[in-house]
């Protein structure tokens, strides 16, 4: 189990400090992450959205769909945990 | 209505899902038709869908309204509707067909049971559908999670084998969230097809060689490949009938299609055949999924372990055919997914159907079933001819063309692995089959003992219909395989085969 | 050394002084939770935190005052019922969007029912769906402590028979 | 060398913290161990992600901090994008934060039933009464 | 922020890490998972993530600790490895 | 036979408090008195958090009350001061009242609400000045000889009958240095106390006095618990 473990972790590790190498440097304003997409967030969030909080625009709004799913997945945990533990009582139900 | 079919197939399930809990406290029998008229819904929206695919091309719709790459958008082309339409079809049978399986199986969790049920299907029919990245993480991690709760309530080992998937899961799902995060670095959009244009400068950065190995990587854990299959048999195996009949066929083929759509969408093939030889590797590992599936199920006496085997087996041809990247061996994959579905549901569903009557389904305690139930079994006789591979099935046709595939690319190896799997799985289906049907007390004239009368003693119709819509639909798929490959499957493969 | 006795988290506290601050300190954290969902377009926070604050609190309470008073507060059903009405805000001011002329989410449609413009009727689309999230994460949250912290039997009287 | 390893000493520390997660979850024995290197690795991700927004040169949090109504309506001649940080990794996280707690409580729960089942938490001796049992 | 204190701040958290995966006692190392909890939640604030800190501080470090400790409660205490 | 273990008892009673037999069986009786009465208040109070108080009319009071007190605290937090967001407090705080008003107003003995805010803001400034005083007497501590310091954890019954008095008097033990509150079990305080005059200060009871005289508690007999009653009470019975 160790051995695979380290194995694993060696591989793994291996590959992400080989992908470092690479990335755009930390806090970079002209990386393509922060200049592709989200300046046109940064702009028109108020405008378009009358919201002064970019993060709760783009959360409700923008990707609202992503922020669905997002709830159906807290959902799907509560009944999930409900499915698995809860007993049935007598008295309940038909 | 016509336009908004594509956002209908995800969210009818969804808020049919948040009724179910208060329809089970007013009344716990309305449940089980509730579900099945709502799962109309997703079929009839994605044949709708799929239609306007063929009629028009591809298209999408914009989530919010707000145009692709700020908002999210779903981007529908022959491959999405094609798997929607499999998977609406697939969870109908099978909810029909879950009344009295989860009656008998687990009678007092009825409610949480069908709204997960249709949570699940909800997931799965989101990771399809969508064209975002990002999105299809959060849908996977819907159908996941629905997933385990399902599994945990099955048989004695489930919380176990459950809890291995969780870990196994996550690990794919985080490393499918870091390879979307390594893309998102480099090129700063989420949308596929923005990814899929901006990447090709970008093929000779090491961030875009690290993002493509975690994401297969990541998918491959979801789809039980290979070396990462540890988490699926026990999984599959354990969980009660009914959701092991909707798992096997739909969860693992939904990965392979994120495998089919990160490979040759978001990546062009030249980047996973030239810049790094992921699909000689891909080919390689299925291989040895292919044939080690295979004995592993042969060594099985539980009929759902080996059928778990099998689906084991059955990710390798997929894999298989995704590896060798070209036209024929990409067709057979897709045309196997389609097998696929319809034949691990028809043979699981069986196995639900021997549970159901038995209490079990240890292999050597089928003598006389045959007689018993032959309905089912006939049906689990077409799903067996169809994984061996024996016209007029489905199974036949993919595995020619995913022949055909290893022709075309030179390797000789794959073709003899593809011969040799239909034999090994010849052998561990006969042997079901031979025991069933064969090993019967034969009456025995030298002695007074009277022949023992076999009664007919099938399962209920509600069972029985849609195991025999599932054998219908191998057959079916594989006599009209001609005109599903001209009329959707040519249109997947990507420009440059 | 294993400890066999396992700890009952949801019985009632008989500690005078962490009953009366939770006491005191529940309706606040309450009032805090909507604030910051409410207040979720100007400050940091949302439906998801203010939620899992609203959880937190039901949760503090169940801790403190033991199970049955918090379900007095918060039965089982009314938590599986709030549940589904937090996601069915959701959806259904989706399905309200398609209704009325929009894609799907698309919270501008909502305009003409709202009659305000564009900007200011996707501002209250996302309170509106900031709420049913909090609602939706409050109820789950609640619901997931309780079956973790029981074993799945919240009613009493089973759970002693059963332990 | 010195310079460059503090230069993204964020993504070192992201891929420590990964290793060490994926090592619990891998091979640690105790299943809540485990699900403990599930969260570190969960959250491993999450930093990495949000190592990826922050943009250097007086940009601030992607909160609008002026007056919001005087703003409206004209907002794009005053905006300044440089000034804010870019919001779309905050947005992806917080998803991922709840998708992971969501993981947890239902792992959690899975955890309740495999205790009632076999009485301890350690993965060797579930598989020697497993053994035993033949289940 | 400045990036000496942030450097502490990273080794604290690594340090959090390692303890809560390595400590034999299951309540002891879900209570350092929560305080490692809060430390992320302090880099996010230094890295301008208010929102993502807030989550956090709220969900992982709150909520999830308080899961844990149910679950511990509810299981054993003790851990071998 | 009686008599030789009454004289018995006196005499070592006489040895310990300097006082009659008699007085100390008062003493011991209003002890046994006041745990019931605030065994018995404890419930009502547990009770009535949850079951609602029940005249209809206590309860719209407490509602009001309640709705004010989240109010100032919303319109505190807010900062936006327009008809939309202060609509939105209202109604959130109307739900939180409704909600947990029987919570914040547990205590069926609360008195004026104005009295005891009055008495509560002139209590601070004492509180203050204790906690300077303390503060100097445990730098001393510190750094003057070893000798001085005997921690040692005492045990006095409290006369307090509320539990937010309580509380209060608990926090004020915490708050003042050298002095911390190790548990409170019903109407027991076990305080940890760091030198003897420390302890002496607080045996005076001039805080639980003053935490009384706030919370409008009716005054009740003293009972100091400095010694060890249980051997008495074994040789009375």
């Amino acid at each position: 189990m160790k051995v695979i473990a380290i194995a694993i972790i060696l591989l793994t590790g291996g590959l992400l400090i080989y992908g470092v190498e690479d990335m755009p440097g930390w806090g970079d304003p002209d990386s393509p992450a922060s200049s592709h997409v989200s300046p046109k967030y940064i702009k028109e969030a108020l405008g378009k959205t009358a919201t002064p909080n970019m993060v709760t625009a783009v959360l409700g709004d923008y990707r609202g769909y992503d922020t669905m799913g997002e709830t159906a997945v807290i959902f799907t945990a509560g009944i999930g945990c409900i499915l698995m533990l809860r007993k049935k009582r007598k008295g309940e139900g038909d | 209505m016509a336009t908004h079919f594509a956002a209908l197939i995800i969210v009818i399930p969804l808020i049919a899902a948040l009724f179910v809990p208060v329809i089970g406290w007013w009344k716990k029998g309305l449940c089980y038709p509730w579900v099945v008229a709502v799962l109309l819904v997703p079929l009839i929206s994605s044949i709708g869908v799929l239609n306007r695919v063929i009629e028009s091309g591809p298209f999408s719709y914009y989530l919010g309204g707000w145009a692709p790459p700020w908002g999210i958008e779903y981007a529908i082309d022959y491959l999405n509707a094609f798997v929607l339409v499999i998977i609406s079809v697939i969870s109908l049978i099978v909810s029909i067909y879950s009344k009295k399986s989860v009656e008998k199986e687990i009678p007092e969790k009825v409610v949480p049971f069908y709204t997960l049920f249709l949570l699940l299907v909800t997931g799965l029919l989101g990771i399809v559908v969508t064209g975002d990245l990002f999105n299809v993480f959060v849908f996977l991690e819907i159908a996941s999670l629905s997933c385990y709760a399902l599994i945990a309530i099955g048989r004695d080992g489930a919380p176990l084998a459950t809890f291995r998937y969780i870990i196994m899961g996550t690990i794919g799902a985080s490393f499918y969230l870091l390879g979307v995060g390594y893309l998102y670095i480099i090129t700063g959009s989420l949308n596929m097809l923005d990814v899929a244009r901006l990447l090709p400068e970008l093929y000779h950065s090491r961030v875009v060689l690290t993002a493509g190995i975690f994401m297969i990587v990541g998918i491959g854990l979801k789809m039980a490949l290979y070396p990462l299959h540890a988490w699926a048999p026990n999984a599959y195996a354990d969980a009660p009938s009914t959701v092991s009949g909707l798992i096997a066929p739909l969860m693992t083929k939904v990965a392979a299609y994120m495998m089919i759509r990160v490979m040759f969408t978001v990546f062009k093939p030249v980047f996973f055949i030239e810049v790094i030889p992921v699909t000689s590797i891909l080919t390689w590992m299925a291989a040895v999924a292919i044939i080690i599936g295979s004995i592993y199920a042969i060594a099985q006496t539980d009929l759902k372990k080996m059928l778990s085997y099998s689906v084991v087996a059955q990710i390798g041809y997929i894999a298989l055919g995704i590896g060798l990247a070209n036209k024929s061996g990409l067709t057979g994959a897709v045309l196997h997914i389609l097998n696929e579905a319809f034949t691990k549901g028809c043979v699981f569903l069986v196995a639900g159907a021997i549970v159901y009557k038995m209490g079990a389904c240890n292999i050597n305690e089928f003598k006389d079933l045959y007689r018993k139930m032959p309905f089912t079994m006939s049906a689990f006789l077409i799903g067996a001819f169809s994984m061996v591979g024996i016209p007029p099935t489905c199974g036949f046709f993919s595995k020619i063309y995913l022949i055909m595939g290893a022709i075309s690319a030179d390797k000789w190896i794959f073709v003899a692995v593809l011969l040799f799997s239909s034999v090994l799985n010849v052998v561990y289906f006969f042997r079901v089959i031979q025991i069933a049907t064969f090993e019967t007390p034969m009456p025995d004239y030298g002695r007074d003992k009277a022949y023992e009368a076999v009664y007919m003693d099938e399962v209920p119709l509600s069972m029985l219909i849609p195991i025999q819509i599932m054998a219908a639909g191998i057959l079916l798929s594989g006599i009209f395989s001609s005109k599903i490959i001209s009329t959707v499957i040519q249109f997947v493969i990507p420009v440059g085969f | 050394m294993t400890i066999k006795r396992t700890v009952n988290m949801t019985k009632q506290s008989d500690d005078v002084i962490v009953k009366t601050l939770s006491r005191l300190l529940i309706p606040f954290m309450q009032i805090y939770a909507l604030y910051v969902i409410a207040h979720g377009h100007y400050s940091p926070g949302g439906g998801f935190q203010g939620g899992v604050i609203l959880g937190a609190s039901l949760i503090l309470l169940a801790i403190t005052y033991g199970l049955d008073n918090a379900l007095r507060m918060m039965s089982e059903r009314l938590n599986t019922i709030l549940c589904s009405l937090g996601v069915f805000i959701y959806a259904g001011i989706g399905l309200l969007c398609i209704m009325l002329g929009g894609n799907y989410l698309d919270y501008g449609a909502l305009d003409k029912i709202l009659h305000v413009d564009i900007a200011h009727a996707r501002s209250l689309g996302i309170l509106g769906i900031e709420t049913g999230v909090g609602i939706a994460v409050m109820a789950v949250m609640a619901s997931i402590f309780l079956d973790i912290s029981t074993g799945g039997l919240p009613s009493t009287k089973e759970r002693d028979q059963s332990d | 060398m010195l310079e460059y390893i503090i230069s993204k000493y964020n993504f070192w520390v992201y891929v420590i913290l990964l290793l060490i997660g994926l090592y619990a979850m891998v091979g640690k024995k105790n299943l809540v161990k485990k699900l403990i290197g599930m969260n570190i690795f969960q959250s491993a991700v999450i930093l990495f992600y949000v190592s990826i927004g922050v943009k250097k040169g007086g940009a601030t949090v992607p909160i609008f901090l002026g007056n919001a109504h005087a703003a409206h309506g004209h907002g794009h001649a005053i905006i300044d994008v440089a000034s804010y940080i870019n919001p779309l990794p905050h947005v992806l996280m917080l998803t991922a934060i709840v998708v992971s707690i969501a993981t947890t409580g239902v792992a959690l729960a899975v955890l309740i039933l495999i205790f009632r089942r076999y009485k301890t938490l350690e993965l060797d001796e579930i598989m020697k009464i497993r053994k035993e049992t033949g289940v | 922020m400045i990036w000496q204190l942030d450097l502490i701040l990273c080794i604290f958290i690594v340090i959090c890490a390692v303890a809560a995966i390595t400590i034999k006692d299951l309540l002891a190392a879900v209570i350092i998972l929560g305080a490692y909890s809060f430390f992320m939640c302090i880099l996010y604030t230094g890295m301008g993530a208010v929102d993502v800190a807030f989550t956090e501080a709220s969900v992982s470090a709150g909520v999830g600790t308080v899961l844990f400790v149910a679950a511990v409660s509810k299981t054993k205490r003790r851990s071998k490895d | 036979m009686e008599v030789t273990i009454l004289v018995q008892a006196t005499y070592k009673s006489f040895q310990m408090l300097d006082e009659a037999r008699d007085k100390a069986t008062q003493i011991l009786d209003t002890a046994a008195r006041l745990t019931s009465e605030t065994q018995a208040l404890h419930r009502k109070r547990i009770e009535a958090i949850f079951t609602g108080a029940k005249q209809t009319k206590v309860q719209l009071s407490r509602f009001i009350a309640t709705f004010i007190i989240l109010f100032g605290f919303w319109l505190f937090m807010s900062g936006h001061y327009d008809v939309f967001h202060i609509s939105i407090g209202v109604l959130c705080c109307a739900v939180v009242s409704h909600v947990s008003h029987n919570l914040l107003f547990a205590n069926p003995r609360a008195g004026d609400m104005r009295v005891i805010v009055k008495r509560f803001i002139t209590y601070i400034p004492w509180l203050l000045y204790q906690i300077v005083l303390s503060n100097f007497h445990v730098a001393y501590l510190a750094l003057g000889p070893k000798r001085l310091l005997d921690p040692k954890i005492i045990k006095f019954k409290s006369k307090l009958e509320s539990d937010i008095s309580m509380v209060t008097l608990a926090n004020s033990i915490t708050l003042t240095p050298g002095t911390i509150t190790v548990d409170v079990k019903d109407g027991i305080y076990y305080v940890h106390a760091v030198s003897k005059k420390v302890a002496e200060d607080l045996m005076t009871g001039e805080m639980e006095d003053r935490i009384a005289h706030i919370f409008m508690e009716a005054d009740h007999v003293y009972v100091q618990d400095v010694f060890d009653m249980a051997p008495i009470f074994v040789e009375l019975k």
